[in-house]
């Protein structure tokens, strides 16, 4: 009785006993949300118009963040690294098209997955050759990123924000607006979603397949540097990131693979989740279980929609 | 090969299958409404209809792959309402596929020997070894196939890998993958579909053949009317999902709604 | 001119549906092995024994059980580490209980202790697949870690939180620990992955592998074809995972001799699969030559470079192999998606119609 | 398959092969070359790539300066030079395992594992391969006592001294061990065996001293992601905060405290963390750590590093970062190889010496405050003696604060507690022997 009281009864009287504790926690979950829905957002952006399954999304965030401190580190103004950091990605883009995507067109999704792998060795290699495997510390004061942290007394308690996370919140949310009326409005937008649905349908309408490549994986490379920078402004650019950019996948699973509104929910549903799991169930085993608990969260989502939150029932035919 | 199914006490003309009021919808699109039908043993059952009328759907009910939201299917005498695919494997329905579904990545000897699949007992163990009588079965059921790529005249390309054979022997390996597993209702999904002439001739020999030489019970699609008219005991048309006329090829072919369906008479 | 099957006549279905049916095949595994057995024992120094031939022959093991699952059944995995460290604690666990009985029972037996989690870890495979099925590898991967941190029954409540492996014997000859000659260790591993590998290449070649091929080629047909796809797809995780853990026992005891939990992380799983890939999939010969090529890529890095007097500093070719590593994935999925394997084939191809390549 | 992607292979594949055999023919020869007769080989595993390279490189960069330095200004040890080469492990046992076999033909005196996953699978065959294994302040702990691990050597201190060190240095801010009863520490460590060794003596200690452990682990994979472990210490409320991290953990660990507001100045460290984790961290004035060493350029020794080495760009480090905390470990650690090669030599009589007369000049080291000033580091360390029983010291160590642009000493040094440490180490040495059917030690004891 004593274990069910532990697992059922007492986290919530902790949770009642200091809200602020909990809204704490929530808070926490979302920020560390909002970084894995980026990250994902990454990822469904390239799938949606390719099909392409990029594991290359997460070294892509470090990879962006290094390239920014590191140019930085060589003297170039904060603005202007930023500049020539997404001229790098746009660079990134063209060579994974030209290199990766064409020749590899038509061949089955999993060789396409793999591929991707080839390409994060590739960046973790780049980047380790050029800007050093030490991690580094992100120029958030040079960017005007705000840092410090308010406090609201409430709840019996306090809740403490800190600045850099309210901003990487309100950008993220900028960011998916923007990608919204992008993928809504403008010609290109549209195109991407034609291609989404149908590549014979794309082509048939007069867009290039090829261009349209470059432009997402252009877009994925800006939503990479944008992550970069507000993960990199939380804790260092290291390649230690890409462990936990693998927690991008069971959001994936949660939202869907190509849901944009599915990734920023699957994100949050996982961050906010794991961090009360492992706050008021992880002691019960020692601690330690935000390694897995996000998986195993989507694992047992899986068993029950398969398609994940917004993505379409599949049938299938022969 | 020997005459399957004689043992469950279903004579040749007896009903083999019986479809009964089937429906099936997806979400709110309704692929089959109230269709039903039957299949007598050892006849060549046709299935046409314009397409989107619903007859690859009603394959895939027959053989488990969908399960229908009403109605009833019979399959030699056992009646049943939802079945798994590999119940309708084991009871004797084999299949060929609308776009070939063949293993690619296999050869043509390992494609029909996976139809054996059923038939082969050895255990892991001697799998293991691949001697003894693991090796035996082997040898045992490599003769089967032997017999069916002799029967369906492809021994050239035994070794080749069937995702490098043009689209026509792709259709033959896998008529031979189905008919390797010694079914009692062969379902041929568009058998020649996209074949040239001298292709047709060939298949429709083999379909013959297999009905006359093994006593088969065969239903399929297909789109060329002329091959469906020479070719068939029985017709059964289908459109938007429902059954608007079954009978022989000649009284389906003076039917007015067919007609109707076939030339677009709008509704 | 010399590599040709003219001449063989197969008199039985048997002969020909050997594994090598070709008799220059079977003289070139003969003096393969006899190479493996006799000259590499004999000739090859300490180093290249112990730092090249074991673990080349360790990873071969794993990526043959990831090519089971991946290559031929089409489930991918990123979780091949964890299931090493299933076999690896099992047979610390094992030979601590029981320490009088002969190791090699012990490292086969810990095998089926990771079969079995393999299998748990499998489950979902019936109803996900693709990538998504990663993800409960990922699951496995990074549960099972934790598990060899969190649970201090496993490492015997040692301090340090490693296992370590004590002396056993082999017919009077010490096989692990530190009076183990390599040539020893060497041998025992070899013996072990020879026979796996024949075990392999006989599930492969019938029924099974058949059904596990089917499954990865067209699982829809293979349903209905009465292929049970949750058992083909567990009965593949269980002998992927089955191989692993043997991998991973072999790893801990006849290499390394202790082990902590980091050995067993993710970046482990995924080198495993870049020799998958890079090797062939579906192709076990594939799984030793992309054993070999990623293993022994850094080694040649360090020492060529260093033989031909341009010293390359040490971190720098850490970051070439890495991009050697990427580059080469990307390169044999354009060129060759069945990787190295399919390149032997293509050559052997090219002998048998030399010198009339029409 | 496209025909002309064959050609091309066709010739990569052959160049391959080339490539594959002059490399497996060189291998041969590179790593079956002897040390010459008249040098001294001592490799240096380091890792400068990999998650932890921002440790890796300044401390590979101290030990390689600090033996290039003597090659350079004296002619090596004793006029034998030595032959320093690196092998880079990434902090991977198995690369490490690597190097150590590639290594091992060239008759190392001794190895440095730098890392404890190293460190483990080599302990049994030092004995067997006669190379001694020098794990400066990590590796296994039990290995301190020489009784049972003749090859192994753990100067100057364990984790455990280290925790029992932290620990009176809690105490004397609390104003007297006594006054720890009742009090709240909590235990932030790397969940791996490193962070989860000291574990035991901190539940002893918690009973001994009657204060309340609380632990917060965090896995390997979630270093830069502790927003969960520190949401624990705002509920917990601990009194002091003990830190054992490695890598990323650090400078997250320090980031996430002062987000937290926790008390930096009740927030200690064991002796891991660089500059370069705390530097620029808002908030992190007042963090403190465990240390046993001096740090900057103002050691005789260390300005002969500068003017032999750094200045003719023989060393990889940038200028600036000489001196810092862990090129000083790493210059440290070299001070050790070369003060047990002096000693060997000193023993031994011997002018070049092998791995077994290094244990033994490392089993009489006598680091005593003149020869420190004889070498050009007086102040630099406290002493250290090594005997044939006591693979350690245990000496003293200080606590350093940052002050926001430095590390500033601020206690005297602080004793371990033998008492506790003494029990706790005999019975994970006895397990160890235990369970690995352990030989005893053969090699006999030089008379001091």
């Amino acid at each position: 009785m004593d274990i069910l009281y532990k697992i059922f009864v007492d986290p919530f009287v902790q949770m009642g006993a200091a809200p602020d504790l909990l809204v704490q926690t929530m808070w926490e979950g979302l920020v560390a949300g909002v970084l894995y829905a980026l990250i994902a957002l990454g990822f469904v952006l390239i799938f949606k118009a390719s099909g392409v399954f990029n594991f290359a999304q997460g070294i892509m965030v470090v990879f962006a963040g290094l390239t920014l401190v590191g140019l930085h580190e060589m003297g170039v103004p904060a603005f202007l690294a930023v500049i020539l950091t997404l001229g790098v990605m746009f660079l990134i883009a063209v060579a994974v098209e030209r290199v990766v995507l064409r020749p590899l067109v038509n061949q089955p999704d999993i060789i396409l997955f793999m591929a991707t792998f080839g390409i994060t060795y590739l960046l973790i290699g780049i980047g380790e050759l050029i800007f050093g495997g030490n991690p580094k510390r992100m120029i958030a004061k040079e960017l005007y990123l705000p840092s410090g942290s308010v406090e609201f007394q409430t709840l019996g308690g306090f809740v403490q924000l800190q600045k850099i996370d309210i901003a990487a919140s309100v950008i993220a949310a900028i960011m998916i607006a923007v990608l919204a009326f992008f993928f809504q409005k403008t010609r290109i937008g549209r195109a991407l979603r034609a291609v989404a649905d149908s590549h014979k349908a794309a082509l048939s309408v007069g867009i290039s397949l090829n261009q349209i490549w470059v432009i997402v994986w252009f877009t994925a490379g800006i939503v990479a540097l944008v992550t970069g920078i507000m993960w990199g402004a939380r804790s260092d650019v290291s390649f230690a990131l890409q462990i936990i950019a693998l927690k991008a996948l069971p959001v994936l699973i949660l939202g869907g693979f190509t849901s944009v509104p599915g990734a920023i929910v699957g994100g949050l549903i996982i961050g906010i989740g794991e961090k009360l799991g492992e706050f008021y169930w992880g002691p019960l085993v020692g601690g330690g279980i935000e390694s897995w608990l996000a998986y195993f969260i989507a694992l047992g989502f899986l068993l029950f929609r398969p398609q994940g939150l917004f993505g379409e029932k599949i049938i299938e035919r022969i | 090969m020997r005459a399957p199914g004689d043992g469950h006490g279903i004579m040749a003309g007896d009903v083999l299958l019986a479809v009964d009021g089937v429906s099936l919808s997806f979400g709110g699109v309704k692929a089959i409404t109230d269709v039903s039908f039957d299949i007598r043993k050892g006849e060549i059952r046709a299935i046409i209809g314009p397409n989107g009328a619903g007859k690859t759907s009603m394959l895939n009910v027959i053989n488990g792959f969908y399960h229908p939201q009403k109605g009833r299917i019979t399959f030699k005498g056992e009646m049943r309402r939802r079945m798994r695919p590999y119940e309708a494997a084991s009871q004797g329905i084999a299949r060929t596929f609308q776009n070939v579904a063949l293993f690619k990545g296999m050869s043509t000897i390992d494609n029909i020997m996976a139809g054996r699949t059923l038939k082969m007992h050895e255990n892991f163990f001697w799998q293991c070894l691949r001697h003894g009588p693991a090796m035996r079965e082997e040898v045992e059921h490599r003769r089967f196939v032997e017999e069916i790529i002799d029967f369906l005249e492809i021994q050239a390309i035994r070794k080749t890998p069937v995702g490098k054979l043009p689209y026509g022997l792709q259709k033959r390996v896998e008529l031979g993958r189905a008919l390797a597993m010694e079914p009692e209702l062969l379902l041929l999904d568009e058998p020649m579909a996209g074949m040239n002439l001298e292709e047709k001739e060939d298949m429709s020999r083999f379909i013959v053949d297999v009905n006359n030489q093994y006593g088969t019970t065969i239903a399929l699609i297909e789109h060329d009317i002329g091959v469906v008219m020479d070719l068939s005991d029985r017709v059964v048309v289908l459109e938007y999902g429902r059954k608007i006329a079954d009978g022989s090829p000649a009284e389906v072919s003076s039917d007015q709604a067919v007609i109707d369906a076939y030339l677009g008479v709008p509704h | 001119m010399f590599y040709r099957e003219a001449g063989q006549f197969k008199t039985s279905y048997a002969a020909d549906m050997a594994v090598f049916p070709i008799r220059q095949d079977r003289i070139g595994l003969a003096v393969i092995l006899m190479i493996a057995f006799v000259g590499i024992p004999l000739f090859g120094n300490q180093f290249f024994l112990s730092s090249v031939m074991i673990p080349f022959l360790v990873f071969s093991l794993a990526a043959i059980g990831l090519n089971i699952l991946t290559g031929y059944t089409g489930l991918i995995s990123l979780g091949t580490a964890a299931f090493m460290g299933v076999g690896a604690y099992a047979c610390y666990k094992l030979t601590t209980f029981f320490p009088d009985v002969n190791l090699i029972v012990w490292i086969l037996a810990s095998g089926f202790v990771s079969a079995l989690v393999g299998v748990l870890f499998g489950l979902p495979s019936l109803r996900i697949k693709g990538f998504y099925l990663a993800v409960a590898t990922l699951a496995a991967q990074f549960f099972l870690q934790w598990s060899f941190v969190r649970v201090p029954w496993l490492y015997n409540y040692n301090t340090s939180g490693a296992i370590e492996v004590p002396e056993h014997d082999l017919f009077g000859i010490p096989i692990t620990g530190p009076n183990a000659l390599p040539e020893t260790r060497y041998l025992v591993l070899l013996t072990i992955v020879t026979v796996l590998t024949w075990f392999a290449s006989n599930l492969i070649h019938g029924r099974i592998g058949r059904a596990w091929m089917a499954v990865r080629d067209m699982d829809i047909a293979a349903e209905l074809m009465g292929i049970k796809l949750l058992d083909t797809k567990l009965l593949a995780f269980a002998v992927s995972s089955f191989y692993a853990g043997v991998a991973g026992a072999c790893m801990v005891f006849l290499w390394y001799g202790s082990a902590e939990p980091e050995v067993f992380t993710i970046n482990q799983s995924f080198l495993i699969l870049f020799m998958v890939i890079i090797g062939g999939l579906g192709s076990l010969l594939g799984s030793f030559l992309g054993a070999a090529l990623i293993y022994m890529l850094p080694i040649a890095l360090r020492v060529l470079p260093a033989s031909l007097g341009v010293p390359i500093a040490a971190a720098t070719v850490e970051h070439l192999q890495f991009i050697i590593v990427g580059a080469l994935i990307i390169f044999f999925l354009i060129v060759e998606p069945h990787g190295l394997a399919r390149l032997w084939q293509t050559g052997k191809q090219k002998l048998r119609m030399w010198p009339f390549p029409y | 398959m496209k025909t002309t992607g064959r050609g091309a292979l066709r010739k990569l594949l052959a160049g391959a092969a080339m490539i594959g055999a002059v490399a497996f023919g060189t291998a041969a020869t590179t790593f079956e070359a002897a040390a010459q007769d008249n040098t001294i080989y001592v490799p240096l595993f380091t890792y400068r790539t990999g998650p932890f390279a921002g440790s890796g490189i300044p401390i590979a960069d101290g030990m390689h300066d600090y033996l290039r330095m003597l090659n350079e200004r004296d002619g090596g040890i004793g006029g034998v030079k030595i032959v320093i080469e690196e092998c880079e492990t990434g902090y991977d046992t198995k690369k490490g395992l690597e190097c150590y076999d590639a290594v091992k033909g060239k008759k190392p005196v001794m190895v440095n594992p730098w890392s404890t996953g190293i460190t483990l699978p080599l302990i049994p065959r030092a004995s067997v391969d006669k190379i001694p294994i020098l794990s400066m302040a990590y590796g296994l702990s039990a290995s301190a006592r020489g009784d049972l691990f003749p090859w192994v050597f753990n100067p100057p201190d364990t984790y455990w001294d280290g925790l029992a060190m932290i620990l009176r240095h809690v105490g004397d801010q609390s104003g007297g061990m006594d006054k720890l009863k009742g009090k709240k520490i909590g235990y932030i460590y790397f969940d791996g065996g490193f962070g989860k060794e000291p574990i035991p003596l901190f539940e002893q200690l918690a009973k001994d001293f009657g204060f309340e452990l609380k632990l917060y682990p965090v896995p390997p994979g979630e270093m830069q992601n502790q927003s969960s472990q520190w949401l624990g210490v705002r509920r917990d409320r601990p009194d002091f905060m003990v830190m054992y991290g490695w890598g990323a953990m650090n400078p997250t660990a320090i980031k996430e405290a002062a987000k937290v507001n926790y008390p930096m100045d009740k927030f200690v460290s064991i002796w891991w963390p660089g500059e370069d984790d705390i530097r620029g961290t808002d908030g992190a004035k007042g963090f403190k750590m465990l240390n046993w060493h001096g740090i900057g350029t103002e050691f005789q020794a260390i300005k002969d590093i500068q003017k032999h080495v750094v200045d003719k760009g023989l060393s990889k480090a940038p200028k600036d970062k000489v001196g810092e905390l862990l090129y000083n470990r790493g210059v440290y650690n070299s001070l050790l190889i070369a003060e047990a090669i002096a000693t060997a030599q000193k023993v031994t009589g011997k002018k070049v010496v092998d791995g077994a007369d290094v244990r033994r000049g490392l089993e009489n080291i006598d680091l005593n405050e003149a020869r420190l000033k004889e070498i050009g580091l007086a102040g630099f360390t406290g002493t250290l003696k090594l005997t044939c029983t006591d693979h350690n010291g245990h000496r003293p160590a200080f606590i350093q604060q940052w002050d926001g642009a430095k590390w500033v000493k601020v206690s005297d040094l602080i004793e371990p507690m033998r008492d506790k440490v003494k029990p706790a180490l005999d019975a994970a040495a006895q397990d160890y022997a235990d369970k690995n059917n352990w030989p005893k030690r053969t090699e006999p004891c030089d008379k001091p």
